[in-house]
C-alpha cells in the first residue's frame, strides 16, 4: 500500500497537470471566464474603454503610488462625469506591481493579452516603468508615463514622458536650481555639499551618467566650490556622521538628493547638532513630511512641476486636479492631502492619452501616437510638445519651489511665480 | 596466529578532564569476534567511535590492515571496509527502511556495479526485515531498529563490523535470534567486535574478550580466562574492599 | 511508604518493564539490580514521573503520583540523581544545586540546605562558582547528589551513582550513601557494583528483562547465584 | 579628534536601538528556540501605534510607551502560547512567524494606508531635544533609548545569570527533562522570556516611531542588521549582544562619518562574514549551548 | 551504471513493478512538456489569452528557482536563506553583457550558470570547511546575500553604479517575440532543473544528500563523502539558478541591487519549497504553482493587501497544519488529495467560476491543501464513518 501510494501521487500530480493543460484548451479558450473583458474588439460603443496600468500599491514606493492612485481615480471620474473618452466610458484597470520591476512587467502583459485594455498607462517609480515600456514596445502600445528620470535610457517611440524636464534632464534639472540660486545675487551660494540617495532617480540627477552631467558636475562648471559630496543607501537609517560631515564641510548650499523621508531625518539630525542650512534644496523630498520637519526646513527649495497656484491653476484642468485631489486624499487619510507635483503629473499623464484619443478619434496605436507628436497637448504641467528627435522629450517646464512661511511657494522661474515671488 | 585487521596504538581520548580511553592497544585478528567488554563508562563506545573515525583520538595511533586510519576522515574509514552499529540506533528517519541499507551499498567498498537496491533487500532480508522494506525507517520497533542498524552496517560491505550493543533491550527469543545472526556475520568472514553487557551472549559468541575498565585494559584473551580472572570480576561486581 | 503496584513501561511498542511492584520505607536503603538494559534505569525514571506508565501506579504514602504533572513530582519528596549525572553543565555549582530546590519557597530553607550539601561536599563549597561541566566525575557526582537533596526530599532515588568514578572515588560514594540514608531519607539506589551495593542495602530487587526476577534482603540476595549470574553470566 | 569622539558618540547612541530591537529576537531565538520574524511587525506596529498616539491624539510620543509595551508583551505572549501550542521545529516557527509578519504588514497598509509617516516635529518634542557638552551633542531621546538599552540587557543578564528563574530557564533549556524532574515548569518561564521580548520590541519600536520615517514596508530594514547583531552576539546573550549592537553601530557610524555612508552596512554585514568564518559560534558564547542532536 | 541509478524506486523489488509503470511517470512528464512547449503555437488557435505565455514564463522561472533551491536545500537540510546570490549571478551576467550590445541569450544563460556555479564553489568550500550550525548557516548565507548586493551597488564594475539595463537580446528567429522566447527559454530551465532534481533525487547523490539531512555524521561513518556531495550539489543549485537568473533578466530589463539580491527571491524559494515539501522533487513544483498562482490571481484581483494577508495566513496554515509541506500528505491520501483537485478544477472549469483557467487551478489547489490539512487522526475517523454507514 505504501509504495502503492507513492508512484499513485507522484502519476496523479502529473496527470493532473496535464489535464490542466487539456482543460485550459478546452474550458478557458473560446470566452474568457472573465466576462469583463471584450473591449478589444471595439464593438459595441456601450463598452468602456479600458486603460491598464499598475502602481506601487505595495513595497517601498508605494507612498508615492498612493498619490497617483488617488489623483488617477479622480481624474477617470472626471472624465467620465465630462462624458469620457470617444463617448464612451473610461475604465481604469489598476493592478499592483509591488514596487517590483520584475512584477512590473509581468502585469503589463497580463494588462494587454489577459484584461485585453485599449490603453496604457505607466506606472510610478523609473525601475517599474522602464521595465514596463519594454513591455509596451514589444507590444506596440502608446505608454505615457509621468515620473522615469533616466531620459538617456528611453527610445521607444510611443513612450510619451511627462516628466517634463527635457531630454538631458540631469542637466537641466541642476542648471534650474542653480539659476534659481543665483537669483540671489550677492547672496548667491558659493560653496554646495551634495548628499545623495543611491537611489537611481537621484544618483542620476545628482552625478549624472556617462555624456549627461549631473549636478555636482553642473556646480563645477558654474563655478561652485563642492566641498561635500556624500551618498547613502536607500533605507538609511543614522543620519548624525552624514550630519556632522554637512557640518564639517558648512556649504552655503545644501543639496540633497533625497526621497521621501529622508530630508526630515537628516534636518532632524542637522538640528541636533545646531547646524542650520543657509540655503537648502532638496530632490523629490515626500512634500508632506518636508513640512512636517518644522522650523528647520523654512526655505528648503524642491523641485516641481506643478503647484496649486498660480499659474497652473489657470493651466488645462489645474483647478480640478487641485479640488479633486484634495477632497479625495482628505478623505482618504492621507495626512498631506495638498495636490502638488506628483498628483499633477498623474492628472498631466492622463490628461496626455485623453487628448492623444480625442484627438485620433480611434484607439489605433500608431493613430495616437502620431497626433500626439504633432501636436501640442494642454495639461496641468502647461503646453507641452513632445518632440520625437529627442526621444519625445521637449523642454523644460521644472520650476523650483520653497518653503516660505511654512508653505510650498514657486519662487523660479519667474513666469510660474504666482505673485513676483522670490527665492530667499 | 593470523593476521590483525585491526591494531591501535596507545590510543586515547580525552573529553576535558576526562580521560575515556587512556593508552589502549588492542588487536582485532581477521575473522574473529572480539568481545569488548567492561562496566558501563569504561570507554567501550568511545572506543567505537575512535575506531570508526566518528571521534577523532587525542593521542595514539589507529591501522586498518596496513592503512593508517585516525587521521582519515570517516567516509574513507568506511570505504576501508569498517563499518558500525550505534547502541541507540540512529537511522536515517526519513528514509524508508530499505533506503537506510542502500546508502551502504551506494558507497566505498560496496559500490559496484550491482544494485544497491537489490543488495539492499539482500541484507534486510539476511537480518529478518524484509518485510520492512517500504516502512519508514521512523515507524520501525527498538527490536526491528536494532536488525536495521545492522544491514545497514552489513550493507557497507565491512571487512570488520563493530557491534555496539546491539543485544540491549531485546527480550530473550530476539537475543537468541541475533546470536545467531552474528555467528553467520562471521560466517561470511567479516571480523566482529562486539560489544556487550549480556556476558552469557559474550561468553556463548566471542572467540577472544577486550576488557576495559575507566578507559583502560585490564584484561585480555579467551573468556573463560578473562571472566575469571579477579580485576574484571573486581570491575563488574565491585571489589569487596577498598 | 513509597510503593509501585504492577508498573509496566513501554517504549512504542518495546516493553521495557512488565508488571513490577516495589516497596520502600524512608528508613531503608533498597537496592535495585539488574545486568544493562534489564529496565532498572526506566524504573527510577518512571518513578521520578519522567517517563510516562502504561499501566500501574506509583504511590506515595497511599497517594498516587502518576497523575501529577512531572514538573510536580519533586515536591511531593521524592528526588532523583540521574545516570550520568545530568547536571545542567553551563550552571554553576551553586546555581545546580539552588535549582535542586526549585520545588522549595522558603529562602532561608534553601540557605540552609545548601548549608547542608556544603557540609556535605566541602569541595563544592570552593567550587560553587565554576560550571558543572568543568568538574572531575566524581564532584559532578557531588553535584549531582547534593541538587537532589536540596529538594528536601524523603525519597532519593539514584540511578548508578558509581558508574564512571575512580575506584577511590567510588567507596567514597558508597559511604556517602550511608550517610545520606543516615538523614532520615530513604535511599532507592541502581547499581552495577554489586558488592558494595549489597554491603550497603538493607533489602533489594533484582531485575531481568524487564520482570522482577528475585526480591530479598541483604542476606539472601548474598546468598543468591541469580546476582551473579546477571552480571556476569557464571 | 573631534570627529571621532562625535561619530563615537552617534555610534554609541544607535547601538542602543539596535541592541534593543535584537535582543528579545536574540532571547526567543537562543531560549525558545523560535526564530521569529514576526519581530520585526511587532517593532513596526509599535512605531505606527506611537505615530498615531502623538501625531492624531496629541501625546507625548515617549508616553506612548505606555500602549505600545503591553501591546508588545501581548504579541509576544500570543506567539509564544501559539507556537508552543503546534509545537513547530525551529524552521517551521521562522516560515510562520514570516507568514505572520506579511500579515502584520497587510494589517498596518490597511489602517495607516500605504504613505511614508513621521511624527510631526510640533508633536515631537524629542527630536530637538538634545543635550549639549561642549562640542558634542547628544539627543536626548536617543540617550534615554540607550538607558532602556543598557537597562533592559542589563536586567536580562541579571534575570538569566543570577536569578533563580533565570537557572530554571537555562537549565531547561539546556535538559528539559532534567529540568523537570526539579520541578521547573518551562511553560511558564518560557512566557517570562516571551514578555521580555515584548518589552524590548516595544520600546526599540516607539524609538523607531520617534525617530524615523515610517512605511509597511520598512519593516525589513531592519531584518539584516538585528541579524548580525544576533548572531555576532551570541543567542540569547544580553551582553554580547549589547556589545556587538555597539561594535557593529560603533563600525556603521565610523564608516558613514570617514568613508561612505553607502558602504555602512557592508562594513557590518563584512565583519559577520569575516567573524562567522573563523568562529562560527560568533563573537560570543550563547547563554545556553545546545547540542545538535 | 546510469540506468541503474536513475530508475524509479519502485522499480526491481517486485515482479508487478514492471517497465510500464516504471515509464509512466517520465512518459506523462514529457507529454506534459510537450502540451506545454505547443502552447505558444496553438494558442490563438485554441482562443487562450496570450497571457498564459507570460504567466507561463514566471511560474517556469519560480518552479527553477525553487527546484535548483530545494536539490541542494530540501534535500540536505542545509537552508539557504541566500539563493539570490546564485539567481543574482546570473542576472549580472545578463546585465553585464548588455552593457556593451545585445547580447546572445544562449552566452547570457551559460555565462550565468557559471558565474552561480564558481560564486557557490567558494562560498561552499569556505563554509562547509566551517561547520556552521544549521540555523546559523541559514541566517549567514541570508546575511551575506545582502551584503552581496551593497557591494555590488557600489562596485561600478559589476553593478554599473547601481543601474544596468537589458532591452533586448539575440536569439534565434525561430524562438518567436522576446516573451515566446522566454517562454520557451523558461521552459526549457525549468524542465531542466525539475529533471535535474528528480535524477539527483534517485541517485546516489540524492540518496547521499537525504542521509545528510538525516544524521550527517553517521552518514559520513557510512561512507558518503559529506563535504564533496554537498559541494556537488550546491554547485549544481547554484548553476541552474544562475542559469534561469540569466534569462530572468530580460524580463526585469531594469537591474538594480537591491531588488536582486534582496529579500525577494532569497525567502520566496525557501517558502514555496518548504510549502510544497522540500524531500521530493515534486514538492517545490507544488508550493511554486501554488504561491505564484495565489499571487497572480489576488494581484490580477487588485487586492494587494489581500494578497499579503492570504499569503501570509497560507505559510502560517501549511507550516501548522502540513509539517512536511503538501506533497509529503498527498502521499499519505493521495487519492482524496487528487480527487479533490481534479474535481474542484473541471467544475470550475467547467462552470466558469474560477474566473479563467489560473482561478480555476488556484481554487482547486486550495481546495486540495483544506483536504489535506484534515489532521490523520479526523480523518481516519471520517474514512471510518463513511465507510461504516456502506452496507457490505
Amino acid at each position: 500500500m505504501k509504495k502503492n501510494s507513492r508512484a499513485f501521487s507522484t502519476l496523479g500530480s502529473i496527470a493532473a497537470l496535464s489535464l490542466i493543460l487539456a482543460a485550459c484548451g478546452t474550458s478557458s479558450g473560446g470566452t474568457d471566464g472573465n466576462s469583463s473583458t471584450g473591449g478589444s474588439d471595439a464593438g459595441g460603443s456601450e463598452d468602456p474603454i479600458r486603460v491598464g496600468g499598475t502602481l506601487a500599491l505595495s513595497g517601498p514606493l508605494a507612498a508615492t503610488g498612493e498619490i497617483h492612485r488617488l489623483a488617477g481615480e479622480q481624474y477617470v471620474e472626471w472624465l467620465n462625469d465630462n462624458g469620457g473618452l470617444l463617448g464612451r466610458e473610461v475604465e481604469w484597470v489598476l493592478l499592483d506591481d509591488e514596487s517590483n520591476p520584475q512584477t512590473s512587467a509581468a502585469a503589463y502583459n497580463r494588462l494587454i493579452s489577459q484584461e485585453n485594455v485599449d490603453l496604457l498607462i505607466g506606472p510610478y517609480g523609473t525601475a517599474n516603468i522602464t521595465a514596463a515600456m519594454d513591455v509596451a514596445e514589444r507590444n506596440e502600445m502608446v505608454f505615457p508615463q509621468h515620473s522615469a528620470t533616466l531620459t538617456y535610457a528611453y527610445d521607444y517611440d510611443r513612450h510619451f514622458p511627462l516628466f517634463a524636464s527635457g531630454i538631458d534632464s540631469s542637466r537641466t534639472v541642476s542648471e534650474t536650481i542653480f539659476d534659481a540660486y543665483a537669483e540671489l545675487a550677492d547672496e548667491a551660494p558659493q560653496t554646495v555639499g551634495f548628499v545623495v540617495n543611491q537611489n537611481p532617480a537621484t544618483d542620476f540627477i545628482a552625478h549624472g551618467h556617462e555624456d549627461a552631467p549631473g549636478s555636482v558636475q553642473v556646480a563645477q562648471e558654474r563655478g561652485l566650490d563642492v566641498v561635500l559630496e556624500v551618498d547613502f543607501p536607500q533605507g538609511n537609517t543614522d543620519w548624525g556622521p552624514i550630519a556632522q560631515r554637512i557640518k564639517d564641510a558648512d556649504p552655503d548650499l545644501l543639496w540633497v538628493g533625497a526621497l521621501g523621508g529622508d530630508s526630515p531625518a537628516l534636518l532632524a539630525a542637522l538640528s541636533q547638532i545646531g547646524w542650520e542650512p543657509r540655503h537648502q534644496f532638496h530632490l523629490f523630498p515626500a512634500p508632506g513630511l518636508l513640512l512636517g520637519a518644522g522650523e528647520v526646513a523654512e526655505g528648503a527649495t524642491s523641485t516641481t512641476l506643478y503647484e496649486p497656484q498660480e499659474p497652473y491653476l489657470s493651466f488645462e484642468g489645474g483647478q480640478d486636479v487641485s479640488e479633486m485631489f484634495t477632497a479625495a486624499a482628505e478623505e482618504a487619510g492621507l495626512p498631506y492631502a495638498v495636490a502638488e507635483m506628483q498628483a499633477g503629473l498623474s492628472w498631466a499623464t492622463w490628461q496626455t492619452i485623453t487628448a492623444g484619443v480625442e484627438g485620433a478619434g480611434s484607439l489605433d496605436q500608431g493613430e495616437i501616437a502620431d497626433y500626439l507628436v504633432n501636436n501640442s497637448i494642454e495639461t496641468v504641467l502647461g503646453e507641452i510638445d513632445f518632440d520625437p528627435e529627442q526621444n519625445n522629450y521637449y523642454g523644460d517646464l521644472v520650476a523650483i519651489k520653497q518653503i516660505q512661511d511654512g508653505e510650498f511657494t514657486v519662487v523660479y522661474p519667474a513666469d510660474k511665480t504666482a505673485d513676483g515671488t522670490t527665492i530667499n | 596466529m593470523s593476521t590483525d585487521i585491526l591494531r591501535t596504538d596507545a590510543v586515547t581520548k580525552t573529553f576535558g578532564n576526562l580521560r575515556a580511553l587512556d593508552q589502549v592497544t588492542m588487536s582485532v585478528r581477521d575473522g574473529e569476534i572480539l568481545g569488548l567488554v567492561g562496566p558501563n563508562g569504561s570507554g567501550k563506545s568511545t572506543m567505537i567511535n575512535v575506531l570508526s573515525g566518528f571521534l577523532r583520538p587525542s593521542g595514539g595511533q589507529i591501522h586498518f590492515g596496513d592503512t593508517r586510519i585516525d587521521t582519515l576522515a570517516p567516509h574513507r574509514v568506511a570505504e576501508l571496509g569498517l563499518a558500525r552499529t550505534y547502541q541507540i540506533p540512529r537511522p536515517f528517519s526519513t528514509l524508508s527502511t530499505l533506503e537506510n541499507v542502500m546508502v551502504g551499498g551506494s558507497f566505498g567498498r560496496a559500490r559496484t556495479d550491482r544494485d544497491p537496491r537489490t543488495t539492499g533487500m539482500q541484507w534486510l532480508e539476511f537480518v529478518g526485515l524484509g518485510d520492512q522494506a517500504d516502512d519508514a525507517a521512523e515507524s520501525l520497533t527498538l527490536h526491528q531498529r536494532k536488525q536495521l542498524e545492522l544491514a545497514r552496517a552489513l550493507s557497507c560491505e565491512p571487512r570488520l563490523i563493530m557491534l555496539d550493543e546491539v543485544l540491549a533491550g531485546l527480550n530473550p527469543t530476539e537475543i537468541e535470534g541475533a546470536i545467531e545472526l552474528i555467528k553467520s556475520i562471521r560466517d561470511l568472514g567479516i571480523a566482529v567486535v562486539f560489544v556487550e553487557h549480556n556476558m552469557r551472549a559474550v561468553k556463548g559468541l566471542c572467540d577472544r574478550l577486550f576488557v576495559l575498565q575507566s578507559g583502560q585494559q585490564i584484561a585480555e584473551g579467551d573468556p573463560a580466562t578473562v571472566l575469571s580472572d579477579q580485576a574484571v570480576i573486581d570491575a563488574y561486581l565491585g571489589s569487596q574492599h577498598a | 511508604m513509597l510503593e509501585v503496584t504492577d508498573l509496566s513501561v513501554y517504549y512504542g511498542e518495546a516493553r521495557a518493564l512488565e508488571d513490577i511492584s516495589i516497596t520502600m520505607d524512608q528508613g531503608e536503603v533498597v537496592a535495585v539490580l539488574g545486568a544493562n538494559g534489564a529496565g532498572k534505569s526506566t524504573l527510577v525514571n518512571t518513578m521520578a514521573g519522567i517517563i510516562p506508565a502504561r499501566s500501574g501506579q506509583v504511590l506515595l504514602d497511599g497517594a498516587p503520583l502518576q497523575r501529577l504533572a512531572s514538573h510536580k513530582v519533586v515536591g511531593e519528596g521524592i528526588a532523583l540523581v540521574p545516570e550520568g549525572r545530568m547536571l545542567f553543565n553551563q550552571l554553576t555549582v551553586a546555581q545546580n544545586l539552588k535549582l535542586g530546590a526549585y520545588s522549595l519557597d522558603d529562602r532561608s530553607e534553601i540557605g540552609a540546605l545548601q548549608q547542608t550539601v556544603y557540609d556535605l561536599f566541602p569541595i563544592l563549597h570552593d567550587r560553587r562558582d565554576q560550571k558543572a561541566g568543568t568538574l572531575s566525575g566524581g564532584q559532578q557526582q557531588m553535584v549531582a547528589i547534593g541538587r537532589a537533596l536540596m529538594a528536601r526530599p524523603r525519597y532519593l532515588l539514584m540511578d548508578e551513582p558509581s558508574l564512571g568514578l575512580a575506584p577511590i572515588i567510588v567507596d567514597d560514594m558508597f559511604d556517602l550513601i550511608v550517610r545520606v540514608h543516615e538523614m532520615g531519607i530513604g535511599v532507592l539506589v541502581v547499581e552495577q557494583n554489586v558488592a558494595r551495593t549489597l554491603e550497603i542495602c538493607d533489602r533489594g530487587y533484582v531485575l531481568e528483562q524487564g520482570t522482577l526476577a528475585l526480591s530479598g534482603t541483604r542476606e539472601e540476595l548474598l546468598g543468591s547465584s541469580a546476582v551473579r549470574e546477571a552480571y556476569l553470566a557464571m | 579628534m573631534q570627529q571621532w569622539i562625535q561619530a563615537l558618540i552617534t555610534g554609541l547612541l544607535l547601538g542602543g536601538l539596535y541592541a534593543t530591537l535584537s535582543l528579545g529576537f536574540s532571547l526567543t531565538w537562543g531560549l525558545l528556540r523560535t526564530i521569529n520574524f514576526a519581530h520585526f511587525g511587532f517593532a513596526l506596529l509599535a512605531s505606527y501605534v506611537t505615530y498615531e498616539l502623538s501625531t492624531v491624539h496629541g501625546f507625548d510620543p515617549l508616553l506612548t510607551l505606555v500602549a505600545t509595551v503591553p501591546i508588545g508583551v501581548a504579541l509576544s505572549l500570543g506567539l509564544q502560547w501559539f507556537v508552543s501550542k503546534v509545537k513547530l521545529d525551529m524552521f517551521g516557527t521562522l516560515v510562520a512567524t514570516f507568514g505572520l509578519l506579511l500579515v502584520l504588514e497587510a494589517a498596518i497598509s490597511r489602517y495607516w494606508l500605504q504613505d511614508l509617516r513621521r511624527i510631526p516635529t510640533e508633536n515631537n518634542p524629542w527630536l530637538s531635544n538634545v543635550l549639549s557638552v561642549g562640542p558634542y551633542t547628544m539627543p536626548v531621546v536617543q540617550i534615554l533609548g540607550l538607558v532602556a538599552a543598557v537597562a533592559l540587557c542589563g536586567f536580562s543578564w541579571w534575570l538569566l545569570q543570577r536569578s533563580r528563574a533565570g537557572y530554571a530557564i537555562r537549565a531547561s533549556v539546556e535538559n528539559p527533562t532534567m529540568a523537570r524532574a526539579f520541578g521547573i515548569d518551562a511553560t511558564r518561564l518560557g512566557y517570562l522570556i516571551a514578555a521580555i521580548s515584548g518589552v524590548s520590541v516595544a520600546i526599540a519600536g516607539s524609538m523607531i516611531g520617534i525617530l524615523y520615517a515610517l512605511s509597511p514596508a520598512s519593516a525589513l530594514i531592519w531584518v539584516p542588521v538585528t541579524l548580525a547583531v544576533v548572531l555576532l552576539g551570541g543567542l540569547a546573550n544580553p551582553v554580547g549582544v549589547a556589545i556587538s549592537a555597539t561594535a557593529l553601530a560603533l563600525a556603521e557610524s565610523f564608516t558613514r562619518q570617514f568613508a561612505d555612508p553607502s558602504l555602512a552596512q557592508l562594513v557590518a554585514l563584512g565583519i559577520l562574514v569575516i567573524v562567522l568564518l573563523f568562529k562560527p559560534s560568533g563573537l560570543f558564547r550563547p547563554t545556553v549551548e545546545v547540542s545538535e542532536r | 551504471m546510469t540506468a541503474t541509478q536513475t530508475r524509479a524506486p519502485e522499480a526491481p523489488t517486485r515482479p508487478t513493478d514492471n517497465a510500464a509503470r516504471r515509464w509512466t511517470t517520465p512518459g506523462v512528464l514529457l507529454v506534459l512538456v510537450i502540451g506545454l512547449a505547443a502552447l505558444p503555437t496553438l494558442q490563438e488557435s485554441l482562443g487562450l489569452d496570450a497571457y498564459l505565455i507570460v504567466f507561463g514564463y514566471t511560474l517556469f522561472f519560480w518552479v527553477t528557482q525553487a527546484s535548483a533551491w530545494n536539490l541542494f536545500s530540501g534535500f540536505s537540510g542545509y537552508l539557504n536563506f541566500g539563493h539570490a546570490i546564485f539567481y543574482g549571478a546570473g542576472v549580472y551576467v545578463t546585465a553585464n553583457l548588455a552593457r556593451e550590445s545585445d547580447p546572445n541569450i544562449f552566452v547570457a544563460i551559460l555565462g550565468g550558470a557559471l558565474a552561480a556555479a564558481v560564486v557557490a564553489a567558494l562560498i561552499g568550500y569556505v563554509i562547509f570547511h566551517r561547520g556552521l550550525a544549521h540555523e546559523i548557516f541559514a541566517l549567514f548565507t541570508f546575511a551575506l546575500a545582502i551584503a552581496i548586493g551593497v557591494l555590488v551597488r557600489n562596485v561600478d564594475a559589476i553593478g554599473g553604479g547601481g543601474v544596468l539595463m537589458v532591452s533586448m537580446v539575440t536569439y534565434p528567429e525561430f524562438l518567436g517575440s522576446v516573451n515566446e522566447m522566454l517562454y520557451y527559454l523558461g521552459l526549457l530551465l525549468a524542465v531542466v532543473a525539475v529533471v535535474a532534481a528528480a535524477l539527483v533525487q534517485r541517485s546516489r547523490l540524492g540518496l547521499g544528500l537525504f542521509a545528510i539531512r538525516d544524521d550527517e555524521r553517521v552518514a559520513e561513518t557510512m561512507g558518503v563523502p559529506t563535504f564533496r556531495y554537498k559541494m556537488i550539489a550546491l554547485v549544481l543549485a547554484a548553476a541552474i539558478g544562475g542559469a534561469s537568473g540569466a534569462l530572468n533578466a530580460v524580463m526585469i530589463s531594469f537591474i538594480e541591487p537591491e531588488a536582486t539580491f534582496g529579500i525577494d527571491v532569497s525567502v520566496m524559494v525557501v517558502l514555496m519549497a518548504l510549502v510544497g515539501g522540500r524531500r521530493h522533487w515534486a514538492g517545490p513544483v507544488i508550493g511554486a504553482v501554488l504561491m505564484f498562482s495565489l499571487s497572480d490571481r489576488l494581484t490580477g484581483l487588485g487586492m494587494t493587501e489581500l494578497s499579503q494577508l492570504l499569503t501570509g495566513l497560507l505559510l502560517v496554515v501549511v507550516i501548522v497544519g502540513l509539517k512536511g509541506g503538501i506533497h509529503e500528505r498527498w502521499q499519505r491520501r493521495p487519492r482524496a488529495g487528487l480527487i479533490t483537485f481534479l474535481g474542484v478544477l473541471l467544475v470550475l472549469l467547467v462552470t466558469g467560476l474560477g474566473g479563467g483557467f489560473i482561478g480555476a487551478l488556484l481554487f482547486a489547489l486550495l481546495a486540495m491543501i483544506v483536504v489535506l490539512v484534515v489532521p490523520d487522526a479526523w480523518w481516519a475517523r471520517l474514512v471510518n464513518r463513511s465507510r461504516e454507514g456502506q452496507p457490505r
